[in-house]
C-alpha cells in the first residue's frame, strides 16, 4: 500500500512518501508489517492494544501510538488523524497518491471560511454583525462553559457573510457560527 | 460517631469526603443536580437525592433543598466540602437550627473570618503582621489614593467579597489608579454584588505559604505544618507542595505559631488555612484565613500521614483531637497538581466531553483523588477540576521525579487536560531549584515553556507508521471516530481564543 | 548510575522496577515471550525485545537469550525481579562473565542460602536458633524414622530444592511416616528434579514472620523491620501486612539483629528477606533467605518511607547506604492483598481470559502495583498474580478499614479474581483481632467463611429490576455480550474441581 | 412490559413476577422507569454509566449493577444474566410469560450431560475412558492452566459416553469435553 503522508507539528508541515505491507489477515490485531519511508526501509512490530491505541516496536525500541481520526476546521470532508506518540501530538494527513487529494488540505484557507464552535456551551454574546468587516483577531463571540467566558476571535481579516447562531442559545463542538469571507 | 453524613458537594471532593465516611463506617448521601446524575459521586453513595437544576444557584447553592435531603435521608451531619456553602455561615447556622451538625467551624468563626477586611482587622489587634494596606473597605477614590501614597506603589486593589482573582488590579504608580479603581469596583460588583475594593501593598514576586491547623471543641489547636501554593495561574492554585522549599524549621515553628494564634483569637476548631505572603527576605503577613478543607490537603495528609476528613469527622462529632503538637511528624514531601479539563495548548480554554479513555497513573507514592471516570461526559456547568494527582517522595527530588513518572502514565483521551503542562512545569530549571513565587507560572507561560518540542526523527517516523497502518486498517478517509475537541485543539492553537471569570 | 537497565520478568514486577527505574532517569528495557507481546511490561518499557516462546524454560529462564537482549539493548545492569531467575547463581554468575551488573546478592551469598540445609547449618553454627530438626538431606527411610523420634512428632517433611508448598507433608505419628516420606519424595523429583527431602519439628500454628534486610557493598547492612506473612492459602502467601501485630519493639529489635547477623555471615548485600516462624510463645526461628527482592515489599516501603527497588539499583551501582539502622524510622500500618486471576467461590481454580472493564480503587492511603490493563487478556501460560494492593494507614485499625474501602472500589469484570475472598477476610473477627497463623486461611475457608450472604430484600430487588431493564433494552433471550467465563463460574461452585502446582 | 424473573443464589431459587413501564425513547440512557414487582409498586432512577452497568436510585438508595449475558452449563441456548449488585451476584433468567418459556431451566438436568471446559488451557490429562462407569465427583479430566493442574470432576454419578478431547491439546473455555449419560 503506497500513501502520501503530511504531517504537521505547530507551523511546519513535511510530506512523506511512505509504502506499507501489512499481513493479509486483516482482523489481526497485531504482526510485523515491512515499510519504505523514502529511502529507508525497515520493519515494525505492531499491536493494537485498546481501540485505537497502537503499542509499536522500531528498532527494539517500544513506543505507544494513540490515533484519533478528525475533520480539521475549515476542511470538512478531508478526514485527517491525529497522533500522539508519547506526549507528543501530531496532525497526519493520509493520502492515496493514485486519487490525487492534495497536501494542499492543510494549507489556510484563502476563499470563505466556516468558524465552529471548539466546545459546547452556551452563546453568551455575539460581538459583531451581519456584513461587518473584521481585522484578524477581532472578537467575534463568547460562549460560556465551565464557570468562564471564553471569546472566539477572527482568524484572518474579512468581512462577516453569515452569523449561524443567535445569543442565550446552546451549541455543540463543531457547530457553525460564523462564516468569513 | 455518626451513622449518615450527608455531603453537600459534587466532584472529587465529594468522593473524597465519601471514602473517609466509608472508612469509619458512617453511611453517605449524596446530592446532585439534574446535569450530574451520572456523576461519581453520585454512583459512590449510599444515598442520593436531586435537588434541582444545573444552575448552582438552584441546586448546589440552595440551602432549603439541601436541608430538604437531610430530613428525608435522616443524615445527622453534613459535610460541605470546599466551594458552594462550605465558607457560607447562613448554611451553617441553618444546619445548626436544623438540629444537624456542620462539620467545619463555629458560626460566629466563620463571620469573622469571612471578611477580609473584618479579619485583618482582628489579626493586627492581636499584634500579628499582616500585608501593609488599608484596614477596612475605602468608600471613596480620594480614600484609595490616600492610603496608597501612605504605604507606597506598588499596590494591589482587591474585591472585599473577592476571591479567585476576581476584582483584583495591580498598581504601579499613582497615574494607573483611577482606572484601575474604576475597573476593579466594576468587576467586583459584576462577580459579587458589592463593589467594595480595599488596598494592599503589592510584594514584590511572593511566595504564597500557608498553614493548615486542626483544632477540637476542647480547645486544643494545633498546626501541621505549611503548604507551598506559590504555583498559580492568573492567581489560582494549580500545584501545591508540602514542605515549602522556602521554610525552615524555624520559620515553619514562627508560622504555626501564628496561624495557631489566629485561630485561638476567632475562637476557631475544625480544619482551617491561614493563609501568609512570604516576601524575599522571608518575613511572612497574614492574607486571610479559610474556615474549610482545601483542595491540596492531600499534600498534608501525607506528609503528616493523618487523614484530615476523618479528622474534621471525630472533631464534629465532639471527639478531643487525637495529636499534640510535639506528636506531630512530618516525614517526605509531597506535590499536588489540579488536573483541569483545560487545554494548556490553547489558552487553558475549558474542554469538557465525552471522556473516551482515563488511564490514572499507578505504583508506589501516588495517590489520585478523581471525581470523574471514562464514559462519563464533562458538563459545562462547573468548575474544570477533574482530578488532583498527588505524589509523596522521601524528598522534593524524589517527589519530583515520581511526579514526572507518573505524569508521563496519566492518559486522558477525549478532552484537553492540564496534564501536558505540567510535564512542562516538572522539568522547569527553577521550579527544580525551588525557586518559585506567585507569577512563576505567568511567567513561564510567557516565556513559552509549552512550545513545541521539535520531535525526534525516530518519533516522527513511529507517528506516520502508526497513521499509515490505522489508515490501512480502518480505511483512508472514514473516520472511525469523529472527535470535534481535535478540531477546536488544532485550530485554536494560535491564540485566536481569550476567557475571562462568568460574571454571575 | 546506570544509564539502561533490562528487567529479566514480567507481569506487576516487571513494571514495578520500570517505574523505579524511569523515576532515576534509567533507560528501561523488557524482554518478552511470544505470548506476552501485548503485556503491560512491554508497553511500559523504552525497548522490549522477544526471547522465545510462551514456555518459560523456552524464554524467560533462558539466561542465553536474556544476555543476548542485554547485548542488543546496551544495558548495563539486569533486574530479575522475584521468581524466574532471581535466585539463579548461575544467571548471575553468567551477567559477571559477560561484565554486566546483576542487581542483586553477591554469587557467593546466593550460593550459601540458596540451599535449605547449607544455610541451615551456617546459621546454627553462628548460634542462631532455627526450627528443630535434620540440619543435611536424609538419604534413608530409616535416617528420617531415627531423626523424627528424636526431635518428636508432629514433624514436617520438606523437600530440600523446594519451595511454594510442594514436597510438603505433615506427619502427626510414626504410623504415617513411611507413606509420608514416599509420596514426598516422589513430588519432589517431580517438581524439582530431585528428590531430597530434610525434617523439621512442626510448630503448632506458628506464624510467619520476616525481616527485611538492606546491605550495600562497603559492609553496611541494617533491617527494615518485619512483615507478618502468616495469611497464607495452602502454603502460598495470600496477604501481608507491616508491622506485625505480634511483633513489639523489643522482638523487632531481637529478629532484626538475628537477620542482619545472618546476612553478615554470607556476605550479603543488596536487599534480601530473613524468614522466620514464631511460635505462640514468641520464639523465633529461622527458616530460610530470600536472596531477592520480595512480592510483600511494598508493605515495607510504605510504612518505612523508603522504595526498596531504588535502593537495589543503587546498591548495585556501587552508592553506600543513605539510612544507618537509627535512621529507619517506622510509620504507620500497610496491608498488601495479592490479588490472583483465581476463582475463590470455586476452589480458586485460575482464571485466565479477557479483561473486559477494570477499575482500581483510587483515593488515600491506597497503592496500587499491577501488570494489566483493561482490554488485555490474562495468558494461561503465567502464575496468576495481576497487581497488588496495597494500602497505609495510621495504624493497624485505619489501614484495615482504607483496605475493606479499597476492596469495595476494586471492580474487576471479565474473569474471576481473589478480590471478594479479601473482602470476606477484612470482615473476619480473628483477622481484626489479629490473631493469625499459617493455617488461619485453610481453617477459614474451611468453616465457610465465604458462604454465601443472604442478600436483602432490596438488594435482590435492584437484581430484579437490572436484569429486567436490561433485558428490555437489550431483548429478552439475546446476549448482548456472551461471557463463559460466567459459566464456569456459576457450573462450577459445586466443588467439582480440585487443582495442584504443575509438575515441571 | 411483563416478565417473569427466576433469580439463583447459591441453591435458592425464586420466581418473581415484574412488570416494568419504560419511557418510549429506546436509545435514552437513563430516565425513570415505573415498576410492579408483586403487589409492590414503585419507580427506579436508572442511568447507564458504561456498557452493561446501570447506577439504579431506588427509594433515595444508591445501587450500582451490572449485567452480563450467559448461558448456563447444560442449558445452552436459554440465556440468562449475571447480574452483580454491589458485592453480590444473581443469576437471573428473563421469561415473557405469554411465550411460556420455564423456570424449569435452571433446574438441574437429569438426562445426558456435557461437561464443558470451565477455562482455556490444555488438556494434560484424561482420567475415564469411553463407557466407563463413574460415580459422583469422580475426576474425568485434568486441565492444565496457569502453572496449575486443574481436576474437573463428575457432578453425578453416570456413564462417560463421549470424549470430545485428546491429551495434549489445547480447549478455550466452554470447548464440550465429555458426555455424561
Amino acid at each position: 500500500m503506497k500513501l502520501t503522508l503530511t504531517v504537521r507539528r505547530g507551523s511546519e508541515i513535511r510530506k512523506h512518501h511512505l509504502e506499507l505491507t501489512l499481513p493479509s489477515d486483516a482482523a489481526a490485531t497485531g504482526g510485523i508489517a515491512r515499510y519504505t519511508l523514502g529511502a529507508e526501509r525497515g520493519e515494525m512490530d505492531w499491536a493494537e492494544v485498546a481501540p485505537g491505541v497502537y503499542s509499536i516496536l522500531v528498532n527494539g525500541r517500544s513506543y505507544e501510538a494513540q490515533v484519533v481520526t478528525s475533520s480539521p476546521t475549515g476542511t470538512p470532508g478531508e478526514a485527517s488523524r491525529v497522533v500522539t506518540v508519547g506526549t507528543l501530538d501530531f496532525q497526519v494527513s493520509v493520502h492515496d497518491p493514485r486519487r490525487r487529494r492534495g497536501a494542499a488540505s492543510l494549507a489556510a484557507a484563502d476563499g470563505p471560511q466556516e468558524i465552529h464552535a471548539p466546545m459546547p456551551g452556551k452563546i453568551a454574546r455575539i460581538l459583531v454583525s451581519r456584513h461587518q468587516e473584521v481585522v484578524a483577531g477581532a472578537g467575534l463571540l463568547v460562549i460560556e462553559a465551565m464557570k468562564m467566558q471564553n471569546e472566539l476571535r477572527a482568524p484572518r481579516a474579512g468581512r462577516v457573510e453569515e452569523i449561524y447562531v443567535e445569543e442565550g442559545k446552546g451549541v455543540e463542538a463543531g457547530t457553525r457560527l460564523v462564516r468569513l469571507a | 460517631m455518626f451513622r449518615k453524613v450527608l455531603i453537600a458537594n459534587r466532584g472529587e471532593i465529594a468522593v473524597r469526603v465519601m471514602r473517609a465516611c466509608r472508612e469509619m463506617g458512617i453511611a453517605t448521601v449524596a446530592v446532585y443536580s439534574e446535569v450530574d446524575r451520572k456523576s461519581l459521586h453520585v454512583r459512590y453513595a449510599d444515598e442520593a437525592y436531586a435537588i434541582g437544576p444545573a444552575l448552582s444557584t438552584e441546586s448546589y447553592l440552595r440551602i432549603d433543598r439541601i436541608l430538604d435531603a437531610v430530613k428525608r435521608s435522616g443524615a445527622e451531619a453534613v459535610h460541605p466540602g470546599y466551594g458552594f456553602l462550605a465558607e457560607n455561615p447562613d448554611f451553617a447556622r441553618a444546619c445548626e437550627e436544623a438540629g444537624i451538625v456542620f462539620i467545619g467551624p463555629p458560626v460566629e468563626a466563620m463571620e469573622l473570618l469571612g471578611s477580609k477586611t473584618a479579619s485583618r482587622q482582628a489579626v493586627i489587634a492581636a499584634g500579628l503582621p499582616v500585608v501593609q494596606g488599608a484596614d477596612r473597605n475605602l468608600e471613596t477614590f480620594e480614600e484609595v489614593a490616600r492610603v496608597a501614597a501612605e504605604i507606597g506603589y506598588p499596590v494591589m486593589l482587591k474585591a472585599s467579597a473577592g476571591g479567585g482573582g476576581k476584582g483584583l488590579r495591580l498598581v504601579h504608580a499613582a497615574g494607573e489608579l483611577e482606572s484601575a479603581y474604576r475597573t476593579a469596583r466594576a468587576e467586583a460588583q459584576n462577580a459579587f454584588g458589592d463593589p467594595s475594593v480595599y488596598i494592599e501593598k503589592y510584594l514584590e514576586r511572593p511566595r504564597h505559604v500557608e498553614i493548615q491547623i486542626l483544632g477540637d471543641q476542647h480547645g486544643n489547636l494545633i498546626h501541621l505544618g505549611e503548604r507551598e501554593c506559590s504555583l498559580q495561574r492568573r492567581h489560582q492554585k494549580v500545584m501545591e507542595e508540602c514542605p515549602s522549599p522556602l521554610v525552615d524549621a524555624n520559620l515553619r515553628r514562627r508560622m504555626g505559631e501564628t496561624a495557631v494564634r489566629v485561630g485561638k483569637l476567632a475562637g476557631y476548631f475544625n480544619a482551617g488555612t491561614v493563609e501568609f505572603l512570604v516576601d524575599r527576605e522571608r518575613n511572612f503577613f497574614f492574607l486571610e484565613m479559610n474556615t474549610r478543607l482545601q483542595v491540596e490537603h492531600p499534600v498534608t495528609e501525607m506528609v503528616a500521614g493523618i487523614d484530615l476528613v476523618k479528622e474534621q469527622i471525630r472533631i464534629a462529632a465532639g471527639e478531643p483531637l487525637r495529636w499534640r503538637q510535639e506528636d506531630v511528624e512530618m516525614r517526605g514531601a509531597a506535590i499536588e497538581c489540579r488536573i483541569y479539563a483545560e487545554d494548556p495548548a490553547n489558552n487553558f480554554f475549558p474542554c469538557p466531553g465525552l471522556i473516551r479513555r482515563l488511564q490514572a497513573p499507578r505504583g508506589p507514592g501516588v495517590r489520585s483523588d478523581s471525581g470523574v471516570y471514562e464514559g462519563w461526559t464533562v458538563p459545562i456547568e462547573y468548575d474544570s477540576l477533574l482530578a488532583k494527582l498527588v505524589v509523596w517522595g522521601s524528598d522534593r527530588s524524589e517527589a519530583i521525579a515520581r511526579l514526572g513518572r507518573a505524569l508521563a502514565e496519566y492518559e486522558v483521551f477525549g478532552i484537553q487536560t492540564t496534564i501536558p503542562f505540567f510535564r512542562r512545569v516538572v522539568e522547569h530549571p527553577q521550579f527544580l531549584a525551588g525557586e518559585i513565587d506567585t507569577s512563576f507560572i505567568d511567567r513561564a507561560l510567557a516565556e513559552g515553556i509549552l512550545a513545541h518540542d521539535e520531535p525526534s526523527a525516530e518519533t516522527e517516523r513511529v507517528a506516520l507508521l502508526a497513521a499509515a497502518l490505522d489508515a490501512a486498517r480502518n480505511g483512508l478517509g472514514r473516520p472511525p471516530a469523529p472527535a470535534p475537541e481535535i478540531t477546536w485543539k488544532m485550530a485554536g492553537r494560535d491564540g485566536l481564543l481569550d476567557r475571562w471569570p462568568r460574571k454571575l
